[in-house]
């Protein structure tokens, strides 16, 4: 039988000479052009990293052309990001360009480094998740062909992360991204009496709802739904498989803006309701896809230098945000879970718009 | 192309991004199963839904987590992805890879599963997206062969992840890479046999800019930090300035605390060390000019998430500093403790955050042995429901 | 003074802020209740604890408040205030006095009550401090025949207050007398005949800097507030400078939006009125250079409470601005619908602002036929828990 | 019988004729010294205010010397504040020094303007009411006698107010001061079994309670306190008199700071938890005087003009506020009620102390 619990390989044997010699003694970096750091140790040694956009979705196929590449320009050393790009890495400045052409010849898209739009964090969509309100690649695939020169290019004032889950579950951790693109369901679960005494415990059921809109129908082992009370949020159907959720006119996606992880500067930041629903539009999204680029030009054109997505709006204001975009704001934008209070504003200082 | 039979999918082969159709389309032409799962994905283009049903129990022996069960719902119209399950490989850390063990991987894959993967997967793993439930045990034993391990699912703790730090970051004040996979390692078990209320995820950044996301995506984050004075070097800063860098604008304006003052006259920057909150701008504006200072550790946060139950949750501080070195003996008694707890008192599906939350943080800094300090809280509470121990009660009187 | 019966009270009398136990003593001179209070209170400076029963509900006729029932729960040792009920006169608006109508107060409660009053209570009435059941209807009718009134209590509409406003101030943007004027008067029925499920309180501030401390403090705030560019006197912006003032640091550094401009050299100040959000602060400073804006009106906002039940709150925009002009018909329009509102849908004892948590922001504005905009919030919401409205859905495909 | 539904006087009829003539045409004021505001109107009309401290509990005697000053001075016209101070309104300058003069002799403390610290917002304590944790006028006057100085001098970087409450049903409207004192117990309720069942429903007070800690005792018509859940807030005994609460030795005083109610530069801010208890020491609460002297001196001496004291701390942090005050951070200060996930630090961004 085999090894079990033998872990990961020990990464230690993947990284390439001279990261090994420099280990901990970095002592700082450039981004030479997008898509290119070189890090300079303090001994002087000088690794070069050039990053590939990757679809994520990948074939084993594909893998072997990365690693013909890896293996050409980097003795077979290379590495993904945590956003799910390639990086190939150099000791050898001198095969810098030819790698840069030949990705470009193979029409790998360099870049995501710097003030630029990195890869999106994204997650299965209809590809291999049972409860999607959207699809994911496809979005992602849309909205990349569109921002393409934002991440060859490190032409914004700072950093935009963009993220998609394809239902609340937020696989993609869209929670916190500077544009978050998030599948949503618009109409409560169908309880399938039939199925749902044998496939469910009505307790867990009951409780899995965070708005407390599932009532136990113990007579008929079944649970009955309070429409009024539910906001779709899915749940219930992860843990119960005879609630369905899913619903081709009303599913669709929800954008939010404004959120950032890093410490920089601000402090991490949620994301915040921009657009409460887009029509799922396959296979282009086009509502969406120019939603999101409406948000990135607006950004783009008035942000100061180094001012993340949110950290402009703070600066300017939710009210000049939907002016600026043109986005309509509607009572869904106001909060009405369980932290609504710390949201509607306790002062008279706003702007008219 | 009016006889593609995917003529909405085709839409997406269009465009400079790479595109996953064509990655699809190629498997497809080795694989029936990736073939079925590209007209599956057709259909629910043309359906605007998915068609893959509730996941069953499936796995491989001694394991509980690290493999998805997936079923599709028209396995009349695509017989191929009747079953169709994800492994969850865990990737080496900081995601390095010699060509020899992807291909490898790629191998193992085309000989047991669909021939498409997910590099990576969001919580860090190499997710082999589809195979038969008869394939998973000898998929696990070539992977197993290869020097390969799967990940977590399930109620289990998830595949830690780490920032490249310093392997390529001259930041790093921890050894991110180092912590999550000693932290890998030893908890092998957690990993592979759910045995948690709910999932549990750790995650290293070796410094404030958290590369990983671990502040907003952990139960556990851990974040690399100093003490002490930021390493200036005058005759970078300099350059930097004369390099034509707004030291005054891009910098020092920009510092949340205002702590820093620069003198544009003879080209000086003062940094109050005692009123920085060690955001990392500075330093990331001026890599070569400003260094993180030389006491180095880490500050843990607990209790990050997504929205599903109660909203989602940023980390939130609960030991402002501690030092890193190896065996990190510290870091791995709080890590036990916290579980214990958390196995102890939490429900199904609670998440480490919300039982937090629902018992008070209080009790949870009690259990820990943790003291509370004012770096744990943006401000002291508003509201005037505070408890007191039985302890501090002067007891006599208590009628 | 071994031989004083209130020893530690009088320690209360020494030091240079007025003593309240000289009045106590100056009122108890004249009125056995007055003793009997003095006493009842060193005895509690004593215990360390209050000597009053909880109130029985005691009033005059017609009304169903106005009067705070109280007694003595050491009735054997301080038979003066056995009963010691408080009446709370409705103050004339704004605290303004004419001496005659003081004195006229004064008599009337050195006949019926214990001579001790508060000036004000803190929402605002003139407290008469103690009197017995019995004389509370012939005090009623002396107060009635002086032109006095009683104030609010109970789940009733409370007295409305309101800043000094145009009657002294240079920065009312409505009449914040008048229209507390107006609201007591209109609403008198509310005050005194407690019909609500909680207590509703009014208050009025002229302008943002809220000398009222509606925001905290009401459940319906009114704060005066411009529309339009500040008006700038460009010659008194010099003459400032030029007396001393640091108007770059000690206006333009401070202005929370950093929408000013200041050029030191030739001593002139640009207002982008479009990002100004109207905090006052720059007009506080200056205010013989800088006057509010020409068009004014009022931000109305709800909800502000102390923290029984579920914490404090402070109020929240729903009408960003709202122009105020006798009769205030759009106002009062407003007022009429939330109370009914809150009337219909509201428990008993939750203030306005809590059923707004309880139901949700957005079927309170639905209620109202108020617009959502963007004032309304410090950020849209953080949780992807939106509800939509039925007509929202495309119905056919409602399974 | 008497007219009812008069409503109170106008108050038109109790304005000075300089304030009818200017009313809503005044152009600016200043601050003459500390106690005395000039304002000018449109027309050049002046008007003097003297504003002198009150204990706000005033016999009738009292205010009858109020009277005779204001007669003397101001054709007897006067006012109140919203902090309980008198002032007195003079369209003569000449009477503005012999009134303070006599206002002086008579120990009327003449400020409370500008930056200084005005006169306490209170309520009942034990003068007159049944749920006090601690008295009012006295903990008042103590405080005041200590800060005396503040009154009468503009020393201050900014306003001070600070205000008591005497249980947490807030009359005081502490929520929102720079310093609040607030009653408080700490131990439970005692259901009185015996007068309970005749004078309190049992569902209305078990609802009281904001953290459930309270279960009906349907059988013998009473009510079980879970001693673990109840944080003392008295909202029972409201409710139900046979619910009584109060505790000598265990009652006292907490401390709360940083609030604030106008828009002016921040927005309103409630007050956050300083110290959570110091003990009721009668006559003159040395522990609860000396705390708040320390936070206005500390305060005094760090910020800057203009800045309120919640607004420095917000500045300089909340580690930084316990470290130069020496107050000792406790588990207490960390909230634990509904919105406590809002108020845990979130990022890496914090201060050593
Ligand atoms: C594969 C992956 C998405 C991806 O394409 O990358 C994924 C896929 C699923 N996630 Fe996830 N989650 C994945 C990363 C995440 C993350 C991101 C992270 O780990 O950094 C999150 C947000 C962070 C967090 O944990 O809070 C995440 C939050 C969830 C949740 C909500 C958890 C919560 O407490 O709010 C669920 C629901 C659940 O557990 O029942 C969920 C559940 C699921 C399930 C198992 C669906 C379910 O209900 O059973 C999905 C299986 C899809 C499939 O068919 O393969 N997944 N999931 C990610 C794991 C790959 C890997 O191992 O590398
Ligand atoms: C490779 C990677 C780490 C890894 O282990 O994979 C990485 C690498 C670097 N990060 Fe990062 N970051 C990486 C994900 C992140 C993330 C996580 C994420 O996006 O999900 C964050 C937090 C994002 C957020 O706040 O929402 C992140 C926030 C930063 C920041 C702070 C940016 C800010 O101003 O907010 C810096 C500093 C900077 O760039 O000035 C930084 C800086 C850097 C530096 C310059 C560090 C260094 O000296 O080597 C590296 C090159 C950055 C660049 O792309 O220009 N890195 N970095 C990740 C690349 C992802 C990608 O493919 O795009
Ligand atoms: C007299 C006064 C305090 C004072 O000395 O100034 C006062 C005294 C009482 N208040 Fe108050 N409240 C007084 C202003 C306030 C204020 C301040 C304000 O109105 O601006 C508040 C906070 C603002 C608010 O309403 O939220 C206030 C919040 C409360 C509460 C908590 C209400 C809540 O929703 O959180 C209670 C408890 C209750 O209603 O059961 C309460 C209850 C009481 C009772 C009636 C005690 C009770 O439980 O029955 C007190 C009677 C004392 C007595 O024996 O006379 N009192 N009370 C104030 C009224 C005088 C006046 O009419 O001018
Ligand atoms: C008389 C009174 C109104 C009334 O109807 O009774 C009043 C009168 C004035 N206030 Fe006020 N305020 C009065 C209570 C308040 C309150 C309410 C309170 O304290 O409970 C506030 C909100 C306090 C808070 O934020 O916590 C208040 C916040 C202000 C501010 C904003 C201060 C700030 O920077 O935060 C100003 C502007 C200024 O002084 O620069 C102001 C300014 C003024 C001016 C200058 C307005 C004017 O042009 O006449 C008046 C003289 C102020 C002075 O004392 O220096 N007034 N003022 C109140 C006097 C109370 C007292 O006896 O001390
Ligand atoms: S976000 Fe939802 S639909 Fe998408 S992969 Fe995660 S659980 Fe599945
Ligand atoms: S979808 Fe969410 S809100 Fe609706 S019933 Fe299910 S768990 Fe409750
Ligand atoms: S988190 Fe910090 S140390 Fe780690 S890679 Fe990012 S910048 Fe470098
Ligand atoms: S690290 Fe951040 S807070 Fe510290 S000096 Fe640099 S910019 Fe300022
Ligand atoms: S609230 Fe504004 S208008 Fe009213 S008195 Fe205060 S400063 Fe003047
Ligand atoms: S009112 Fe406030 S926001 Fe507007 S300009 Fe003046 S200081 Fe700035
Ligand atoms: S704060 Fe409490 S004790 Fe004080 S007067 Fe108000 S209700 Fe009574
Ligand atoms: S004092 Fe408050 S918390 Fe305690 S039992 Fe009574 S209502 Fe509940």
């Amino acid at each position: 039988m085999a090894k079990t619990d033998i872990g990961p390989p020990d990464y230690k044997q993947f990284l390439p000479p001279i990261i090994r010699d420099n280990y901990g003694k970095w002592r700082y970096h450039e981004i030479v052009r997008a898509g290119v750091l070189k890090h300079v140790g303090e001994n002087g040694d000088v690794l070069y990293t050039v990053r590939a956009g990757s679809p994520r979705l990948l074939s084993t196929d594909h893998i072997r052309e990365i690693c013909d590449l890896a293996e050409t320009y980097c003795d077979g050393y290379l590495r993904f990001t945590s956003r799910h790009n390639i990086e190939f890495l150099l000791a050898d400045e001198r095969r810098v360009a030819p790698l840069i052409e030949e990705l470009q010849a193979k029409n790998y898209p360099v870049g995501g480094t710097g003030h630029s739009i990195s890869n999106m964090v994204h997650t299965q969509g209809w590809v291999h998740c049972h409860t999607p309100a959207t699809d994911a690649s496809g979005p992602v695939k849309a909205i990349m062909d569109e921002l393409y020169d934002h991440f060859t290019h490190m032409d914004l004032p700072a950093h935009v992360r963009i993220a998609l889950a394809c239902c609340l579950n937020m696989c993609g951790a869209v929670h916190c991204s500077d544009i978050a693109i998030l599948g949503i369901h618009r109409t409560p679960p169908r309880p399938d009496n039939s199925r749902l005494p044998n496939l469910c415990e009505l307790p867990t059921t009951v409780a899995s709802c965070p708005t407390g809109a599932i009532r136990a129908d113990m007579k008929n082992k079944t649970v009955q739904v309070n429409d009024d009370k539910c906001m779709y949020c899915g749940n219930c159907y992860t843990v119960c498989p005879a609630m369905p959720i899913a619903d081709p006119d009303n599913d669709g996606i929800s954008i939010w803006v404004g959120g950032k992880v890093s410490n920089a500067r601000s402090a991490p930041m949620f994301s915040k309701l921009a657009i409460p629903f887009l029509p799922n539009n396959p296979p282009r999204w086009p509502e969406v896809v120019a939603a999101v680029k409406n948000i990135v030009e607006v950004y783009a054109a008035r942000a100061r230098k180094h001012e993340r997505l949110g950290e402009w709006i703070e600066r300017v204001g939710w009210e000049r945000f939907f002016t600026l975009t043109g986005i309509a704001f509607t009572d869904k934008h106001i909060d009405d879970f369980t932290l609504a209070t710390e949201t509607f504003r306790t002062t008279t200082q706003f702007k008219w718009g | 192309m009016t006889d593609s039979k995917t003529p909405l999918l085709d839409e997406l082969e269009k465009g400079p991004w790479p595109s996953f159709v064509k990655d699809m389309k190629q498997a497809a032409e080795k694989k029936p199963a990736a073939a079925d799962l590209l007209n599956q994905l057709e259909l629910s283009y043309k359906d605007r839904i998915g068609h893959w049903k509730h996941g069953g129990i499936v796995g491989v022996k001694g394991y509980g987590s690290g493999v998805i069960g997936r079923y599709s719902d028209r396995p009349d119209l695509f017989p191929n992805v009747r079953a169709f399950h994800t492994m969850r490989v865990n990737h080496p850390t900081g995601w390095f890879y010699k060509t020899d063990a992807l291909r490898k991987l790629c191998d193992i894959w085309d000989k047991h599963g669909s021939g498409l993967t997910n590099l990576h997967g969001s919580t860090g793993d190499a997710i082999l997206l589809g195979t038969t439930t008869d394939h998973l045990q000898p998929c696990f034993d070539d992977l197993s062969e290869a020097g390969f391990d799967l990940g977590g699912s399930g109620s289990a703790l998830r595949t830690p992840s780490a920032c490249v730090g310093p392997a390529r970051c001259e930041w790093a004040c921890i050894d991110s890479l180092d912590i999550c996979y000693q932290a890998t390692m030893t908890l092998q078990d957690q990993i592979h046999r759910p045995m948690f209320p709910y999932k549990f995820k750790i995650k290293v950044s070796a410094c404030a800019n958290d590369c990983v996301a671990a502040i907003a995506r952990s139960d556990l984050a851990i974040m690399g930090t100093w003490k002490g004075r930021i390493q200036v070097d005058p005759a970078e800063v300099r350059a930097y300035a004369d390099a034509g860098l707004d030291i005054r604008g891009e910098v020092r304006d920009l510092c949340p605390t205002k702590c820093m003052e620069w003198s544009e006259a003879d080209r000086t920057l003062v940094i109050h060390d005692g009123d920085c909150n060690r955001c990392m701008h500075c330093l990331n504006v001026m890599p070569k000019a400003l260094r993180p200072g030389k006491e180095r550790g880490a500050s843990i946060l607990v209790g990050g998430k997504a929205p599903i139950v109660q909203g989602s949750l940023l980390s939130w501080v609960i030991v402002p500093f501690m030092k890193l070195e190896p065996p990190y003996t510290e870091l791995f008694d709080l890590i036990a403790r916290i579980q214990d707890w958390w196995d102890e008192n939490g429900r199904s599906r609670e998440r480490l955050g919300e039982l937090i939350n629902r018992l008070g943080m209080r009790h949870f800094l009690k259990a820990m042995g943790l003291p509370a300090v004012p770096q744990m809280v943006k401000h002291p509470r508003t509201n005037p429901y505070v408890f007191f121990w039985p302890e501090e009660i002067d007891k006599k009187e208590v009628k």
